[in-house]
């Protein structure tokens, strides 16, 4: 095919994929690899030699629940209980609350099932005083780090003793303490943040790095590409996550990823060195997680990663996917369930079996009905139990000014 | 209809007539948007016409102006009107400005549409009504909506409008004529007149206010949802106010403003947007500068407090019923 | 000083005082800024202190609330503010609210300079004045500097301060105190008491405004060049007004205004942004809610008008000295 | 090295390199290949195979001036020769226009000294009615289009005959008629618009491409990601061109690249072929606008195209860049000066002599001369022959609205 020849021919617009629904198959979960196969590379390994990973994933559990390959991080049975109860914890958490919908008790909330190996793990993987900017679907970054859930619990219902005083969008949680930036309901901005916060860390000469978190339709936001210009100009101690959990809404992975293979390839063009893991994988996720904050401890910059995963539920309350969900998806997933995955393992190493796992389910579901029953007990935004509404005026400077005063003597008068 | 329907309906009918118009955004092609405005259009247009875009607000405006310079006719969606800053270089810098810097050889007609507007606990990020940004722009046009039948013509006049058009769609006002009492049951559009919309095509003329109540004892500058919550403040207090639904802030229909002032003598501005450099301030000066020696009482404004829009407390937030009755009590002087 | 120096010099104060604070952006390190703002601080205090940025006004502004939520406190330069709306959202919905956002959990201490205003042909974009743009978003503060005295102090105040602080510097004084006569020789700042600018720490408080002229007749709302071509005015027309300079537009010193116009009854307010939705109607509806009954005349405005900034007639455009006399003899009845 | 070895570390933070000025080293240009080493990828060769060539050049004129390769364009003795007149008048033109505003006569400009070939070479190799998406330093698109010179002056000058009415600062040329789209002073803008066309005349069926310009510090803005991701998604008929004079204003290209090799590997993430090309080579510039835009009339995608070449004079007329440039940094410049390769290609082929050059180089001045006398005979701003100035109220809008109106009435008044 030849300049000349082709100059007449009439142009047309590629459109991806449009068809969805119920009707139309699952979509394909591109490039597999098989547990242990893809090689681990050294630290400072260049961008290229870890570029031509790229139709490769990082996974650590095989299908018969061992852990296999260079990545596996060996961890203690201990530990991997502890990470099999974090899930569990995030999944009954997210159930309660998404009752506590459907009881009309809040205006809204978001899950992250089938999502929760990758903000499990990643958070034990790191230090806890190294700093997340999050967004709305990794709760298991709190609920891993030790942050009380009726804490939580008290945000998403707005009420008296919310840490946020009814002032955010339940889900919109934020602590310091807990090393969670405070979400933004604005996608994407958090990311440039992020490496903001890793290149303050590295002028002040502290140790902390930070890690990032996007949903992979947000990578389209300009601030992705602000983000990985800025990490790479720097080499900011940074973790640049991206959840891809094959949805935007109702819009499948296609738009956000272009013609490109993965999400991970965004990394090579900055020569910010990417992986593409298996979310669902417990131990692969604490493996890349360990090896991203290794790169970036020891000046190395930063490192770009991609979990793959499923979105098994809907967007958020407000939405109803099965206008857009092909039927089945989830069991048509290749990568399984990640406490599914994790318990597996646990039992073929004879660390845990159906009745250990039983008893941890009812005494994780009896800890969220007491957290929630103490939350309850505050009231919520729809009993009208909230903050003084007068405190909205707070916060909005450090002092407040004088036109915020006289509206303030406004409220209520 | 609804507005939504209306919406709807206003997108079909320019598609239908003009091939020019192409339809996209987030969510917009399949799905039909995550308030439905575009619903049914992809099915009916093809993909080619009605398609989703990646979440880049820049991407889709950007993409946008370039269509409009190649002379089609794009109507872009932003999810929430919260969202819009990410294109707010393209607007502002660009849109707003090809006509101009470019002496008439480039032009931009696109109309971008978002919901604004609280009111249905959605926080400060689903929440804002950005009017003041985009009327501070020279080359832009500023519609905001408070009706079904306002919306279609208004609409199809924003898609035909030679120039880039900001088109306000306040989401309490999408399903019903919100009174401004929220703890009282949702009243559906189907119950009033300005739900019936014509079939085909009709437009609203860009620049016009619409008399909502007329009234001798005081006039009320309202816009969106704000033009329904005045509406009930008036039968609340009994004051007889004269409430204008502005449709277009820019380019504003100052006659109309200034021939009721000039009637009535008083003047009460209402919006839902933070009191500080919102529109109202522009409201207040124009109606001081062009009706002084007429007014018998210093002009109020109404507005949403100079905070971001709480969650829980959007009803002390919200410039309600209460609010605004009280205000028209104090600019009668009673 | 001239106001460059002046804010050089606040810089460098302000970096030797508190090693937290770091500055960047595009051509700020090495060469020390296009107008040479920052001028021999990376020599210094070393590159780590000062450093020059991608051309990306979002990721300079993202980063920067990154490095404020950690501790620092990072006062950056946007080229031109033409040039800010890239990081319009980052500003608007992320550094003006994260305190609020997280009940006092993080913070965004960060001072946003840029320089503003026209007068140098720049055309429309090198010219603008987006004030309003900032004025309207609760959270921030905004800050128009005059003069280097106030420029210096201001700065300081500025990068002190705990919320996030935009910072406008108008291009056309930097170098002196331009009298709005475009056509004459330019004047030094050497020669204007402002240039007097005391070494070393001191600070001039957010939210007060500064009388630059006392006077009986009207009252003049100006800040930044304005307040020399309102000076101009004055001594052209002989009316004894009393020019306000703002300083700080959010949040604004009302007591100072409302004394001044209960003192005179006229008020005249003044500024370089275009007219529509400019901060000159905040000021309007400001003036006429808290002293209408002092009132003699309309609040007038003078502003730029309703276009982009014109490269060739920019002086048509600039609300200099003439059309700045005549309003004030407008307001006087004369 | 490992993570937990390496945690306690001090962070550090990496600027890049921050020396310039008249005693610096000039910058090394990264990855010069010979000429005709580089191959001739097919047009629809898969992206991981073009990347491989990351670290080379198309480049078709060896140092002795002949044409070798796969690249080499073919191109007749006239074709060249109109080639090396297109340079040459642009460069005539800006000496006359620099000239002018040491005059006074002007109040700024911007030259593009140096980078001549590539706007000249991009517009022959191209249909005229291709649309071009420019910077303020592609005036060649329109010299080589055939453009009016004096027209371009007249905007210059700002006079009474500009034909965009003195609304501009100089430079800031727009003629669709030419296929050159109003310039922005606001960076990387027009690259997503330029994207947003070329997908309006996929959409329309039409026959038409879009090409769309930036410079390598500008490649930094966030428009760039979205230009990327929308053509990557879309495969939009459009090339995209970065072009890498090696400073942005003050600033060497290390800012805006950051650790990656080369501008051209950002496409990869994005699945878009990119290709590096000496873009002080005539015939390269050529011969890889004809691959570009073949991949793009036969709705391959857009193709990326980092051209490599140095500004060899001052940012504009505003900057002194004494302060921040390594001395000798243009003669130290490994590829050349465009109008001396192609003019020694021309010799070498027994086409071309140096009497000719003089002849010609006269030829184009007298031509420059007397368009600028005729265009100065319409005034400027400086002597105050503009456009009437109530013209600033046309065109904000399609019609005059009253507000607009009433504001013309004051002036003048
Ligand atoms: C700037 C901006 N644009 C649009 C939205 C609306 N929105 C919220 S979530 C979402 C989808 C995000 O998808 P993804 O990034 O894949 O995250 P996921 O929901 O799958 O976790 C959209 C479009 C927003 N919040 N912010
Ligand atoms: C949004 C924006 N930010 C900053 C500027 C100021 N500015 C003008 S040109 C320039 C440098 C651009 O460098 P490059 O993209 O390499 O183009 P070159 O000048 O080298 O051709 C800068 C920073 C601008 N015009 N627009
Ligand atoms: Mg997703
Ligand atoms: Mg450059």
């Amino acid at each position: 095919m030849d300049g000349e020849q082709v100059g007449q021919q009439a142009l047309r617009l590629h459109i991806p994929d449009t068809e969805r629904g119920p009707g139309a198959e699952p979509p394909e979960v591109r490039f597999i690899s098989a547990a242990g196969e893809m090689r681990r590379p050294e630290l400072d390994e260049p961008v290229e030699r870890i570029a031509l990973m790229r139709k490769q994933m990082v996974r650590v559990l095989d299908d018969d629940g061992a852990a296999t390959g260079p990545w596996d991080p060996q961890l203690t049975a201990d530990q991997l209980r502890t990470g099999l109860r974090d899930m569990m914890l995030v999944r009954a958490f997210d159930a309660r609350l998404l009752q506590a919908h459907r009881q009309g008790k809040i205006s809204f909330y978001m899950q992250c099932l089938g999502e929760e190996a990758i903000a499990c793990a990643h958070k034990r993987a790191l230090h806890p005083a190294d700093m997340h900017f999050p967004t709305y679907r990794q709760q298991g970054l709190l609920i891993a780090g030790g942050y009380p859930i009726v804490q939580m619990m008290n945000q998403v219902l707005s009420n008296e003793a919310d840490p946020l005083k009814g002032r955010q969008l339940p889900i919109m949680y934020s602590s310091k303490e807990y090393g969670f930036f405070t979400i933004s309901g604005n996608l994407a901005t958090q990311y440039v943040q992020g490496v903001g916060w890793a290149m303050a860390s590295a002028l002040s000469g502290d140790t902390r790095i930070a890690s990032a978190w996007i949903g992979e339709g947000a990578t389209a936001e300009s601030d992705f590409h602000a983000a990985l210009l800025f990490a790479s100009t720097y080499r900011a101690p940074v973790i640049l996550n991206i959840v891809n959990n094959q949805w935007a809404i109702s819009t499948p992975e296609d738009f956000a990823r272009g013609a490109s293979a993965t999400f991970a390839d965004r990394g090579f063009g900055y020569s910010i060195p990417a992986l593409r893991v298996d979310g669902n994988d417990y131990l692969a996720v604490y493996a890349a997680t360990r090896w991203a904050a290794a790169r970036a401890r020891g000046n190395l910059g930063p490192t770009l990663v991609e979990w793959v995963t499923l979105r098994r539920g809907a967007h958020s309350t407000s939405d109803d996917p099965s206008v857009y969900r092909p039927a089945g998806e989830a069991s048509h997933f290749p990568l399984g369930d990640p406490i599914a995955n994790l318990q597996r393992h646990l039992v073929t190493l004879g660390q845990w079996d159906d009745d250990r796992h039983a008893a941890l389910s009812n005494e994780l579901d009896a800890e969220v009905a007491a957290a929630f029953a103490e939350a309850d007990a505050h009231g919520s935004v729809k009993s009208g139990h909230t903050a003084d509404p007068r405190t909205m005026f707070d916060d909005v400077y450090a002092e407040l000014p004088r036109h915020l005063r006289e509206q303030r003597d406004q409220v209520g008068r | 209809m609804t507005m939504i329907e209306a919406i709807r309906d206003a997108h079909a009918v320019a598609m239908e007539r003009d091939e020019r118009v192409v339809v996209f955004g987030e969510d917009v092609g399949y799905f039909g948007g995550v308030f439905r405005c575009t619903q049914g259009l992809q099915q009916r247009f093809g993909s080619h016409r009605c398609f989703d875009s990646p979440i880049s607000e820049a991407g889709i405006v950007g993409t946008a102006i370039g269509m409009a310079a190649y002379g089609l006719r794009p109507c872009v969606e932003i999810q929430f009107a919260d969202y819009v800053y990410p294109a707010y270089d393209q607007i502002v810098s660009e849109a707003a400005r090809l006509r101009h810097r470019s002496a008439g050889d480039f032009t931009a007609p696109l109309t971008i549409r978002m919901p604004t507007g609280g009111g249905i606990f959605g926080g400060q990020t689903h929440s804002q009504s950005p009017e003041a940004l985009f009327t501070h722009v020279a080359g832009l046009k500023t519609v905001v909506v408070s009706n079904p039948y306002d919306a279609k013509g208004l609409l199809l006049a924003a898609i035909e409008d030679d120039d880039p058009v900001i088109f306000l769609e306040p989401k309490r006002v999408y399903n019903g004529p919100f009174d401004g009492h929220h703890d009282r049951p949702i009243v559906p559009w189907s119950k009033h007149p300005l739900s019936e919309v014509p079939e085909g095509h009709y437009t609203i003329p860009l620049g016009e206010a619409r008399i909502h109540r007329p009234g001798g004892d005081l006039t009320v500058l309202a816009y969106g949802t704000l033009v329904h919550v005045a509406q009930t403040a008036a039968e609340e207090t009994g004051i007889d106010a004269e409430i204008i639904d502005l449709r277009t802030l820019l380019p504003l229909d100052v006659d109309t403003i200034v021939e009721s002032v000039v009637k009535t003598g008083r003047c009460l501005v209402v919006h839902e947007a933070t009191l500080t450099s919102g529109f109202g301030a522009e409201l207040s000066a124009t109606v001081q500068e062009r009706a002084f020696h007429h007014l018998e009482a210093p002009i109020v404004r109404v507005c949403g407090w100079d905070t971001p829009y709480p969650h829980a407390h959007e009803w002390s937030y919200f410039p309600g019923p209460a609010r605004v009755g009280q205000a028209m009590l104090e600019v009668m002087g009673r």
